[in-house]
């Protein structure tokens, strides 16, 4: 059985329709990528998973509850958490304060432990956890808000386009510190733009176009068998 | 055919309002208590429709109604107090030599002139109003929402607190305010008798605001309520529009609160404070904001209901010997405020949400009740 | 050689410490249709709305039809001195609010459709011609530009016959499909008489086939309204399909700039959309 | 006038400062978080005057002062759940037509139950005794109230600045969503934000009715308003602002009462609002927002 079951999600705003009734797993400890261009509706499969979203019709299983429907901090409390797009740290609050306000459910021992895995992985954390988060560089608040995540020890790990905005190098950092959170044990569920190195980091990836599932497989092969760039790009002439 | 039908119809409701009037001018002294809350309710339905416009229609939430009305009930009571209750009204500090020059050039005028001078004084207040509105606007339309509400709402206690001030006792009379207004004048030589002037005037005043509302101004003015950025990328210059519409609407604010003066007979500051604002609010929301026949409709029934119908929830009240619980001085705005309440969390369109009163809708739903009657039958 | 309708030079915006928009020199050659591609946070809608008036740039120019629309340079610093004027406190600076830079010839639509949505179709349309009436409010509410107002309903009713529309002329337009939203949306840009129509992003949640019903929409008003057309798209069969040009912006600046072909072949493209091959 | 007179008017001025700056809190509090005047929150101080009146009626003044602040503070959150709570997701205008519906509630239910004529406010003899510094003398309300208020300031910085409550404060009046998917819990985090409000109301109105002897059903009103400005001129959503913004705003209405300027002392609160929104509408400490299309 997969930690994540999606089964026909669909999503409609107004009279849009965001997701078409999608299906898709997520197994225990592995990477999984959803990819496909601007407006597919990625976010939108992670923002309803959270239940952010209302969802219109389809389930969401989650290591085997039903979890569409619940209060967000009840889904965050199980070990399912998320990396929104744009970052998204409290720039009012410090480096620290963010990393503790993302194990707010924990206590304090476990808080403890985890901030020291945290200031690990990310050392410069630890050298700026007094500076205000809206302060930091783009790269160093993408760092704080994958940290913050894993503050809350998840099982399932959700992240939003996290190379978006940033310079290659960073891009490399951040996927580096995705294997090494993987190689831990906890799953990832990751939406990319930047399909290439999403689609090598992953084992399993699914391509979206306009609220459909479109193509999926192992990462690599996918890479390697499909037009990914028609999806992008349009096709030819 | 049909809109033959509802023409048909809106005048013949008009012609037996207009007879109805004429009827309760030569029976008004059986039906004291209907005319006051009929006349109140009229003045309200104007300042309803005036705040409507700027809340409902152009989306700006301002709550400084109160103090434009204030301003013409002052300009229209200072303009027709007669000459000679001039020193009885002043008795404390006396009176401003320039007022007392102005209407003794009034008085001596010649007969017309003097018969439309109540109304010149109202059209006066308006003016004075609009033009504090339009150079007020300057500064206070820049801000958002909740910015803008409390600003006009201090707006207005800034007027409240200049005129009661003793430093325009000479003019304002401070803080022991005004009386010895005269009521109503009567139009077209006595042909109109004084009850129906409000009837007229506001009638008049609701008519240029319906217009307008349907006008291509009214028009950018939803538009600006909908979406600022949509409206200012369609061409349309926001700030303009929106002084216009705060313009118009404290014109019209001000001359409800000159026909208020002429109803009311003696104003203070105090008559023109929050509250005031809030219940002029409370009439929008209840009639539906963005609905000119709910404006009205609801300033009669909340008029008339607060001054009239719930009277008794104020008395004690008996069943043989036994008196009611709860009955007693209050207890009807008590009622009312939670009916606001009501309407605001639950009912949140009021009366009428943002449509209009129309013939079709009535009679539709007149014979829909009808047919399901039938049905269950 | 045709020649240019709109043209930005060193535009450049900054929020903060985030430079949105880097050094941008785009030139929108009259009668052709123009793209603006790029990734997710690349800036685009940020240039967009400089264009449009939305922003001020903090530095640069932007000319549209001969009339300079904005212009700003370093170290001056600029006042909003309340909703729509702007004092200029520098000889430098040109600030146009984004009502008048449309009643200038240059109409937009939105991202996330931004129509009056109590209002009707009719309505919508209606709205986007008051920008140019001539009669002022108290000759407007007393019916005393008849002619005018004749003329507008006219226009406003073969505007939606044109565009298919006409059939749902008194409905409220947040009641119409999505698509038609957008249509929508399109005409009531029209309604203001463009020279320049600006899209953003057009065929945002559309499926395949309606984005193709779009494409040939496009085509077809431009040649009807003698339009020239600017759009931003992430839709790329769209954007390759209709585009004569194509500027590609990453971060802030533009990385490329061709034909479909040119541009979908270029490295630096291809990077900027599937990212480096190693990592 | 000479300097005495001018010390003992500041004197008073502090005071009647440090009763405002109670109130301003509450405002900037629930604004930070909800981005709502709470049109309801003057309303709330009045009442907790007659909470005071009559819990003092039948218990000892320690007793009574606690009754009262609890009986606010629980009225304060159960306004949120009630009237506030349901409207989360409306239009902006109408949450605040809503606030405005429970201040016209709360007056109308506090006629009825209390009739308009003013209340006599009991006196604590504590409170009231005369202490004489020079040439000043003052009650002990005068002194303690702006001494008071700085403790009570200094405490409510240690809870936002330094508890897990406070931080889930600053979190989720910066974005609501990223504050959820922390697991934070939004209703009792504004739940708490209203009961901190209503219990720094309830402190401000026993030491300001104390020095002013009685209440009437709209005693909050005025206080209310002006407080609300009080927290704009120091920038809305800052707990210091609001403080500087209440003690400024009391002390130069006592001495424009002092110089004779009585009546317009409630209307240069409104001129200073206006004047503030326009040369700087962010307030003295706030800070600047970028507004985005």
């Amino acid at each position: 059985m997969s930690l994540l079951e999606i089964r026909d999600l669909k999503v409609c705003y107004g009279g849009i329709v965001a997701l078409n009734g999608i299906s898709f797993d997520v197994n225990e400890s592995e990477i999984v990528t959803l990819i496909g261009a601007n407006g597919a509706g990625k976010s939108t499969t992670l923002r309803s998973i959270m239940g952010l979203v209302p969802l219109t019709s389809g389930t969401i299983f989650y290591d085997g509850v039903k979890i569409n429907g619940m209060e967000t901090r009840k889904i965050v409390e199980m070990g399912l958490v998320l990396v929104p797009e744009g970052r998204r740290v409290f720039p009012n609050l410090t480096t620290l304060e963010n990393l503790k306000i993302g194990g707010y459910l924990q206590d304090s021992k476990n808080e403890q432990k985890a901030l020291e895995h945290v200031y690990e992985l990310f050392p410069r954390l630890q050298e700026r956890h007094w500076q205000l988060a809206g302060t930091l560089s783009g790269g160093d608040q993408q760092m704080l808000a994958v940290g913050r995540a894993l503050m809350a020890n998840p099982k399932v790990i959700m992240m939003d386009e996290p190379s978006l905005g940033l310079a290659p190098l960073v891009v490399k950092d951040i996927f580096s510190i995705i294997r090494k959170i993987n190689e831990e044990g906890v799953t990832v569920l990751l939406i990319e733009q930047n399909a290439n190195v999403a689609l090598k980091t992953a084992h399993q990836g699914y391509v979206m176009e306009t609220g459909n599932i479109t193509n999926h497989g192992p990462g690599r092969e996918l890479l390697e068998n499909v037009d990914i760039r028609s999806a992008y790009l349009g096709k030819s002439k | 055919m049909r809109i033959k039908r509802n023409t048909l119809l809106t005048t013949t409701v008009f012609a037996l309002l207009v007879v109805f009037l004429y009827w309760l001018s030569a029976n008004r002294m059986q039906n004291g208590m209907l005319v006051s809350v009929l006349q109140k309710g009229v003045i309200f339905a104007l300042v309803a429709v005036s705040m409507n416009l700027l809340n409902g229609f152009t989306g700006l939430f301002s709550l400084g109604q109160a103090g434009f009305m204030s301003i013409g009930a002052y300009t229209t009571a200072i303009l027709i107090i007669p000459v000679k209750s001039l020193d009885g009204v002043y008795y404390m500090n006396g009176v401003h030599p320039g007022i007392r020059a102005l209407k003794m050039v009034v008085a001596d005028s010649p007969a017309f002139v003097q018969s439309i001078f109540p109304f010149v004084a109202l059209l006066l207040g308006g003016l004075l109003a609009a033009g504090i509105a339009a150079i007020v606007g300057v500064a206070v339309l820049r801000l958002k929402s909740d910015y803008l509400a409390i600003a006009t709402l201090g707006l207005s206690e800034i007027v409240r607190a200049i005129f009661s001030s003793p430093q325009f006792d000479q003019i304002t009379n401070g803080s022991y305010g005004l009386n010895k207004i005269p009521t109503f004048p009567e139009m077209a030589w006595g042909l109109i008798p004084s009850l129906l002037t409000p009837f007229i005037v506001v009638g008049f005043c609701v008519v240029f605001i319906l217009l307008l509302i349907n006008s291509s101004y009214g028009r950018a003015f939803k538009a600006i309520r909908e979406d600022e950025i949509a409206a200012e990328a369609m061409g349309i210059n926001l700030y303009k529009h929106k002084s216009m519409s705060f313009v118009v609407s404290s014109f019209f604010s001000a001359v409800a609160g000159g026909l208020l003066a002429m109803y009311m007979r003696s104003i203070e500051a105090k008559t023109f404070s929050i509250t005031m604002t809030y219940d002029i609010l409370l009439i929008v929301v209840i009639g539906g904001i963005g609905s000119v026949t709910g404006s009205i409709l609801s300033a009669f029934l909340v008029t008339i209901a607060k001054e009239w119908w719930l009277r008794f929830f104020d008395q004690p009240l008996f069943f043989g010997g036994w008196q009611v619980p709860l009955f007693r001085t209050g207890f009807r705005m008590v009622i009312f405020s939670i009916l606001l309440m009501v309407v605001v969390l639950i009912y949140r369109k009021g009366l009428m949400g943002s449509t209009e009163f129309s013939w079709d809708r009535l009679i539709g739903r007149f014979r829909r009740t009808k047919n399901s009657e039938g049905g269950a039958a | 050689m045709s020649t240019i309708l709109l043209k930005t030079e060193h535009v450049t915006m900054q929020f903060g410490g985030v430079v949105a928009v880097d050094d941008l020199n785009i030139e929108i050659p009259e009668g052709k249709i123009t793209a603006l591609i790029g990734p997710n946070g690349a800036g685009k809608t940020t240039a967009f709305n400089v264009i449009t008036g939305g922003y001020q740039a903090t530095n640069g120019r932007v000319t549209f039809d001969g009339h300079v629309i904005g212009e700003n340079y370093p170290r001056s610093k600029m006042k909003k001195i309340y909703n729509g004027t702007y004092k200029t406190l520098n000889e430098h600076q040109v600030i146009n609010t984004p009502d008048k830079i449309t009643r200038l010839g240059m109409a937009r639509t939105f991202q996330n459709i931004r129509l009056f949505k109590d209002l009707t179709v009719f309505e919508n349309v209606l709205i986007a011609m008051h920008g140019h009436i001539k009669a002022g409010m108290l000759r407007s509410t007393f019916k005393l530009n008849k002619e005018e107002e004749l003329m507008m309903n006219q226009e406003a009713d073969k505007l939606l016959h044109s565009v298919n529309l006409h059939m749902h002329r008194d409905e409220k337009s947040s009641s119409l499909p999505y698509g038609m939203q957008r249509k929508l949306e399109i005409a009531r840009a029209l309604a203001t008489g463009p020279k320049l129509l600006l899209l953003d992003e057009p065929a945002a949640g559309m499926n395949p086939k309606e984005t193709e019903e779009l494409a040939l929409f496009i085509q077809e008003i431009k040649e009807t309204f003698s339009l020239t057309v600017f759009l931003i798209e992430h839709h790329m069969d769209l954007v390759m399909d209709i585009s004569d040009k194509i500027y590609v912006l990453d971060y802030g600046k533009t990385i490329a700039l061709g034909t479909a072909n040119e541009v979908q072949n270029d490295p630096a493209v291809i990077r900027a959309y599937l990212g480096v091959e190693e990592a | 006038m000479s300097m005495t007179t001018i010390l003992q008017h500041c004197l008073t001025g502090i005071s009647l400062g440090g009763a405002y700056a109670l109130i301003a809190i509450g405002y900037t509090l629930v604004y930070g978080i909800l981005r709502l005047i709470n049109f309801a929150h003057g309303d709330i101080f009045m009442m907790a005057g007659y909470f005071m009146i009559f819990a003092l009626a039948s218990f000892p003044w320690p007793v009574a002062i606690i009754i009262t602040l609890v009986v606010t503070t629980v009225m304060g959150i159960g306004i949120e759940r009630f009237a506030y709570k349901p409207l989360r997701n409306a239009p902006r205008m109408s949450i605040m037509i809503s606030a405005i519906g429970v201040s016209y509630l709360l007056q109308n239910l506090s006629t009825y139950l209390f009739t308009a004529i003013p209340r006599g406010y009991p006196e604590l003899p504590y409170l009231k005794k005369i202490y004489q510094i020079g040439e000043l003398s003052a009650s002990f309300v005068t002194i303690l109230t702006p001494i008071l208020t700085i403790v009570l300031v200094f405490v409510l910085m240690i809870l936002v600045n330094k508890t897990k409550t406070g931080m889930a404060m600053r979190a989720t009046s910066k974005d609501f969503e990223t504050a959820k998917l922390m697991g934070i819990n939004i209703n009792r985090v504004v739940s708490v934000t209203f009961a901190i409000g209503s219990l720094l109301a309830g402190i401000g109105s026993i030491l300001y009715f104390t020095d002013r002897m009685s209440v009437t059903p709209f005693s909050g009103t005025l206080p209310g308003l002006k407080c609300f400005v009080a927290a704009v001129f120091g920038g809305i959503g800052n707990i210091p602002g609001a403080v500087v913004g209440g003690f400024f705003i009391g002390i130069v209405e006592t001495l424009l009462v002092a110089l004779g300027y009585s009546t317009f002392s409630d209307a240069f609160t409104f001129l200073l609002l206006i004047i503030m929104l326009l040369v700087k509408p962010t307030g003295l400490f706030g800070e600047k927002n970028v507004e985005k299309v």
